[in-house]
């Protein structure tokens, strides 16, 4: 489609909606309202919205989705680190039900029993899951959840009167950027461990980093290039020898349910995000929910409230988080429910062992796709030769780069018109040309088969076409985009109006 | 092998294909797999969990069993706001929103999320005509996350650290911003106006210095009020070197002024009014906006999608506005604050309700709300001892009832009207003990008179009970 | 999406669904169930449905959608007779509600208070809007209800003792087929009446045609050309004079709302296609409902039951379709409750201004698009000449033909690579290379502007550049069919495993 | 000018635009639209219908106040079958039939409409696997048009004009057959075998001729029962040169045989059990199958959507089989019976239901029905006075409950049940005075052991009271 703008399609005095009009007999009591408004505050011209007919606003939006590529429709394998999985349509049901969407947080718990349920059955389960002793589900996305985590750190060396000398916190470079960025923010500095030459986190470094400055180890294992560190438990104990804590960014735990989890890996917290791990949808970017446990001595340091139930009723426990040191809140009200609804109804529908399931074939998809790519010429993968990776693999496409010119990026557009995500990685690359690829659990064989196939192609194209991938993408929705206005304040353009501005000067 | 096989979910749990996987990479079962992972922290006996449901019949019919035990708004007559908010969302939000391409989309790039990005490029523009500004950010978690942004947005465009909020504000609000501004930025609360609720000018005046980064101010306030005094609380900002930061419900804009056009330099805001269900508070999604000034957009630690050209003649195309800012960028954790998976589909659902109203719907919903509530100030005043708002001045959508006189606690009357399937608004007496007796009562555009009716009558009993 | 027949995704071992199964204590009681079946009605082989993971199945429909030109996704002009209009999202909601879908059509009336109210309400609307005195919603498609009204006349013409004579049925041709081919299956012998050369239906024919043999006269007014014929009264008249029937084909009554209805024109049977006329959606094609009314002498003829109201209770009424002559049985229980359900909301959301509105509407954008098509060399629209249509036009490009060789099918074809429909007709072609086009009140005059930009635009290539037209379509989902076998019993393939038969021979 | 202007649902409807385009076509006012309609049929006043509501929310919550007034067989425990069944519908069967596209597309062509037409294809040929025979129809009305279409086709093929039936079958579905097929067929009843229900043979030899076009039965029969001799009465047919055309359960073919596998030559029945809410019967919907060939194919008067190759080598592509056999054609009214809207969605919901259950699903859903419909026929007949099968011999999904002996009318009992938000079976005791007061019941999957146990208990106290 080739769709306008939403603005290009107003028309003055269409209407999209109509809204309630206030009843003959209130008008004649109170008049109309927007007259008592204090002059100050009246709004003096009608925000420029567009006018549109309610068909062709539903046309408009139809058409966009069309065109994008969610995971209802393609192989998702090329969103590395996104773990992009199946989103049953039956939970996506159930939380649309009214009996979850007609709730208002502030309700009575009398009149939340079903919700509060689910949430601290959720939390039971979780506990399990991760060897924790207690969940949070406030932390609304990973990021948030990283936060917390070290709002929990500040608040635990608080408590312990040292908050002022334990300002470190340590990570390592292929975790999550997040890892590093919410505990800067929260006022730590920050130690990075780059990888020893067989890609595990060096520990040699991480010895020397450890100190009584350290507030914290920060990490993801397995990390974006999907090598395990086996020695984690070193790690752990000489972090809490010397009096810091550990904080598991567990994300994407896709490759390690029901095989190990956070509290055997000497972990005193954790997180999941329950839109990868627990395949609630992404929703284009949320919203989701970083489901966050801690061990028993953290509890009361975790935003309130807390759900518990007394052996008759579910309750919001303020309670358990009554230290003068605790968080307080990060996220308004009990966090996203209806995420931790679908979290629900994907373990239930599958129980220990279907996580078990879950979690060996993400990492044989891996494994086997790992091999297939291995054997293609222009691909490599550094770090751990010859060993299993887990649920993903940093793949490097510097020896085509080098015989064709074409770089990842090139690759990514190209692989668009296939219909076919593929991501490079997160910045900096420390990995030259890298790729990115994750199949979880959701794609079959013959799936990984055609991805595959098709990255066959294109590298095949690169070395015999190159300038129709550098061209890129032809088929897809758009054609290649200037992006050169992207970083300059006189060109872009980050709302209509302002491209309204901007493009008519 | 162990584990759950021919899973619906899982095309490869089918034991054939393992088996044809396993050979493929040299291993004889699942178990090999994980040869990385030391066998110290594997699990040997697997995690206790329930038994899974059998079929998704089974799996659906005991959620809805669960389900069932919630008395919703919708069975029953709903006087809470505070935050989150009833209002009505047009059948064409829910379509969107529940079309799997967008619910199920998340990463993707400029081509093949091309619907994803100008959707959310769209949200954007609506929302900055609603608010009268240049700037406005992929969405984030919620207004006091917009909030907490926004005013380290305005510390570090001033190189100052302490912010002024207001003391009428929502406790919760204030406990998320604490906790994201420390340890760098101090808030300080001022005062209100006992008569008004307004923000106590003086008190104000006493509390701003060289070291006020920002004053942060709601507009309507938490207690519901209008107030009045935006262009010279900006100005007080302003003249002091601070910037000044509203906090909006964005549903007001048809009819009140944005505070773009009373100096604001930042807005912030909550999206969940606009079209999205109230989920038990899963619906909350913030927004920050700005003019379009270099200084305020490399603040933002939030995605900006920009509108920009293709190869192609004529053709849109977008991407990301000075990706390099953010935590995604190359200077990681030195970029602004950090970013991750926040509430897009709300933005989206925020975009959609927007085209729908346009702005006349817009007009109309503020002047309903407006309506409404003053008739049920009106109503709620004629009973005994109950002062309809406690607050001279004028509120939209959400007004301080005030029961001190009548001898009861809100907590009572609150049990009681939940018998009569009406949720009453929400207590204040814990985080405004200076109000007494008083509850924050939220009437939109879905209560007809009928509804506020009934919760007069209600109210009348549980009074005189 | 280059996307498979779905038997081609199966793989041996893979479920969509797991099935309840019968609990321990029942299989203690019971045994396995099917040991019961007696030996010769036991399947022996599994049906050979696919076996394939649900993601892929979800996967497969959602791909197959998105290749589907929903009214949800493109401007409706080109669907020429069949009123494809804007379906409101928020009576779909409606429809969908449990208290809607999870209703037995054989619970007790008190149990089904809700449902009843909407049919008998929407019964009274339509009496109102019509004229006629009792509606029935069994008829679920304007073909049965065309079968209806036939079987109506034949118990009206029995009860009278007088069916053995009356065998004939008048139409005109450019009336639906199905109204001659309904009654003509209910056994009544069918006789034409063509235009006059004004393209009104011949009167001095019709009167020639008229006699004490015509049973009724069933006929559609507007017709297909969009010509009303302005002497219909004399037309019923004439068949009353003589002690027929009149039966109105208002199927798509979409230009008369709230203008003129089937009493003042002289009928004694009409009915409605709540997806044509009523906005519910066409559900590519059905569950619909042809609603039908009669005036009350005729109303005991009806097949039963009727919905009714005693003052306080709906029910259903067997009593008042009691003679003996009575039709009976159209269809199964109670019609198609939610159509009716989402007709009575349209109805309720538009009101005697908004359906006024809507003819209104229509009317201007087909005379909108009328002239603006006229003004095109090669089109050309026989009859009537200078006089308005009503809510469609049927076109002829019989001239482009003569100048270029290209014909009406081939313009459809080439309309698909804008993602536009484009209707030729009705078989067989009394107009000449004809097209039939539709605007309905839903599409925006920028909507019709770009459509008459499209056929502009190809018309012009047509004369320019006729082998992109042959050749068409290019853009769309598939490319131009080999329709050569489509009447070959050997070669025809009507299911997955036919058509393995044929292509393996 | 009249009418409701800036309608939401009517672009057009704004004044200035109508202004424009009345303009374009040399007129003045909406009034003078219309002008061929004759002013003595013109509507002077307007219709007479209630005011509109003014906003979507309102509509919305007045018929959702209206449906409220029904009790589902969601809340209670219903045991209703008789040809409209409560089976589990997957989640994916209404993902994918609320997709706009297909529930707003309609008459397109195999090149637009690909989806569709692939969809429908699909369809037919999943649902041949089912019944095991190489053609299938697109959707027709419900099962009981499709049965009479059945009926006439083989009358077309045999030009024969007299149809075999079996009395026990749906008086319903009787009335409609027999209007269907009037004037040109006659429809003659054949007696069921009072001790098991199933045909008659000896009557059923009596009554075939060298007139009869076709024999019709049912198998599961409408009371439920498995009929057994479904081979011999195929031969009995062919032997008299007539067609066996059997009305199927698709629910059962799982465990059944299909009808082609004892002789049938027209398979006749209804999709609703596929994956089709009940929505009070709106979910019906019938389907047609023959064996591939030319005699058969011909004489349905129902579109046939076929596979066919593009100029694109292996590109499928979709089309109309013999076309011109349907009213559709050049024929009109000379082509067979009739074609028009029918009930297509129901087909591709039909077609996602039997492609998510695959083989296996469906015959596991065959065998928990056996299963627990056997077991609530024994528990039944644990109750004094209740026999849980009126008649010996298997059933499959239903069975007659005869009351006989407790001295109770079915309609009591039934009336009793309600208040304990149970729905009983069908009352027969009118459309089969011969079996006294019995009632049909209909157990699936979706009935658990509790709620079975749950009828058990409630029948008894209402057969005591």
């Amino acid at each position: 489609w080739d769709e306008p703008i939403i603005f290009e399609l107003s028309k003055r005095g269409e209407r999209g909606v109509l809204v309630p009009q206030a009843e003959d007999e209130i008008v004649d009591l109170v008049g109309d309202g927007v007259s008592k408004i204090p002059a100050s505050m009246v709004r003096k011209e009608a925000p420029k919205l567009p006018e549109i007919s309610q068909p062709r606003v539903l046309r408009h939006y139809m058409r966009l989705s069309q065109m994008t590529l969610g995971a209802d429709v393609n192989i998702e394998i090329g969103q590395g680190t996104c773990t992009v999985k199946y989103s049953p349509k039956v939970n996506e049901q159930l939380a649309r039900m009214p009996e979850m969407t007609e709730l208002h947080p502030l309700q009575h718990e009398s009149t939340v029993q079903g919700i509060l349920e689910i949430m601290y059955k959720t939390d039971l389960y979780m506990r399990e899951i991760s060897g924790m002793d207690r969940f949070t589900f406030q932390p609304s996305g990973g990021s948030q959840a990283i936060m917390t985590m070290a709002s929990v750190v500040r608040a635990y060396h608080k408590a312990n009167r040292e908050a002022d000398k334990r300002d470190e916190i340590i990570t390592t470079i292929y975790s999550h950027p997040s890892d590093a960025a919410a505990p800067a923010l929260m006022g730590y500095k920050i130690i990075y461990i780059h990888p020893d030459k067989d890609g595990y986190p060096d520990f040699e470094a991480f010895k020397a980093a450890v100190s009584e400055k350290t507030a914290a180890f920060i990490v993801a294992n397995p990390e974006d290039t999907g090598v395990y560190n086996k020695r984690i438990k070193e790690f752990t104990d000489l972090v809490h020898e010397k009096g810091g804590l550990c904080c598991y960014d567990q994300a994407n735990a896709n490759g390690l349910l029901g095989v190990t989890r956070a509290k055997e890996a000497g972990f005193d917290m954790c997180f999941f995000n329950l839109h990868k791990t627990f395949s609630t949808p992404h929703g284009c970017g949320g919203p989701a929910t970083g489901a966050m446990g801690v061990i028993k001595e953290l509890e009361k340091f975790l935003p309130a409230p807390l759900i518990d139930f007394d052996g008759e009723n579910y309750f919001l426990n303020y309670e358990i988080a009554n230290s003068p040191y605790a968080v307080g809140k990060v996220r308004l009200f009990n966090g996203v429910a209806p995420v931790v609804l679908k979290a629900y109804a994907w373990i239930m529908s599958l129980g220990a062992q279907g996580l078990y399931e879950v979690a060996k074939v993400a990492v044989l998809n891996n494994n086997y796709l790992f091999k297939k790519l291995m054997a293609i010429d222009c691909v490599d993968a550094p770090y751990t030769r010859g060993k299993q990776r887990v649920e993903q693999v940093r793949y490097t496409l510097e020896k085509l780069t080098k015989d064709t010119g074409i770089k990842t990026e090139d690759i990514q557009r190209r692989m668009m018109d296939f219909g076919m995500h593929y991501w490079t990685s997160h910045h900096p690359y420390y990995v030259p040309e890298p790729a990115t690829l994750e199949p979880t659990e959701t794609p079959s064989k013959e799936d990984i088969d055609e991805y595959i196939a098709t990255l066959e192609h294109i590298f095949k194209e690169a070395y015999e076409n190159p300038e129709i991938i550098k061209t890129a993408p032809h088929n897809s929705v758009c054609h290649r985009v200037d992006e050169s206005g992207m970083d300059d304040p006189k060109q872009w353009a980050i709302t209509w109006r302002s491209y309204l501005k901007k493009s008519t000067t | 092998m162990k584990g759950y096989k021919s899973h619906p979910y899982i095309p490869n749990s089918v034991l054939e294909v393992q088996k044809e996987m396993l050979k493929e990479i040299g291993l004889n079962s699942l178990e090999e797999l994980h040869a990385e992972i030391p066998d110290e922290i594997k699990l040997k006996e697997g995690i206790n969990l329930p038994k899974p449901f059998q079929s998704e019949y089974e799996l659906k019919r005991h959620v809805e069993g669960i389900l069932s035990k919630n008395k919703t708004c919708k069975e029953n007559l709903n006087f809470l706001g505070a935050g989150c908010f009833q209002h009505y969302v047009p059948a064409l939000c829910d379509e969107i929103n529940s079309r799997g391409e967008f619910l199920t989309a998340y990463g993707g790039e400029p081509y093949n999320d091309f619907g994803r990005f100008q959707a959310l490029f769209e949200y954007q523009s609506l929302v900055a005509e609603l608010v009268d500004m240049d700037v406005v950010n992929v969405p984030t978690m919620d207004g006091a996350q917009a909030a907490a942004t926004a005013v380290r947005m305005a510390a570090r465009i001033t190189q100052r650290d302490e912010v002024l909020v207001p003391k009428a504000m929502d406790y919760e609000k204030f406990l998320i911003m604490k906790n994201y501004c420390a340890p760098d930025l101090t808030l300080i609360q001022v005062a209100y106006n006992k008569e008004n609720g307004q923000l106590d000018l003086e008190d104000l005046r006493k509390k701003v210095s060289e070291k006020t980064a920002a004053i942060f101010f709601e507009n309507p306030s938490f207690l519901g009020f209008i107030e009045e005094n935006g262009q010279e609380i900006s100005n007080i900002a302003h003249d002091a070197g601070a910037l000044s930061v509203v906090g909006v419900d964005p549903s007001s804009l048809g009819v009140l002024a944005p505070p773009s056009q009373y100096g604001a330099d930042i807005i912030s805001g909550d999206l969940q009014p606009l079209g999205i269900h109230m989920n038990y508070g899963g619906g909350q999604s913030g927004f920050i906006a700005t003019r379009d000034e270099e200084k305020f957009v490399m603040e933002f630690p939030s995605r900006l999608f920009g509108i920009a050209p293709t190869c192609v003649e004529g053709e849109y195309g977008f991407g990301d506005v000075a990706y390099d800012r953010t935590s995604f960028g190359h200077h990681r954790h030195e970029g602004k604050e950090y970013v991750g998976t926040q509430t897009a589909l709300w933005g989206i659902t925020a975009g959609v309700y927007l085209a729908t109203m346009g702005p006349k719907g817009m007009y109309e919903l503020g002047k309903t709300i407006m309506q409404k509530s003053q008739y049920a100030v009106k109503r709620l005043s004629e009973i005994k001892g109950v002062k309809g708002s406690l607050f001279t001045g004028v509120n939209f959508k959400e007004f301080v009832v005030d029961f001190n006189e009548t001898g009861k606690r809100v907590k009572e009357i609150n049990r009681l009207l939940i018998e009569k399937g009406i949720f009453g608004g929400k207590d204040l007496s814990k985080d405004f003990p200076e109000l007494g007796e008083s509850a924050l009562y939220c009437v939109t555009e879905v209560h007809t008179k009928e509804d506020i009716d009934k919760l007069v009558v209600a109210i009348q009993e549980c009074v005189k009970a």
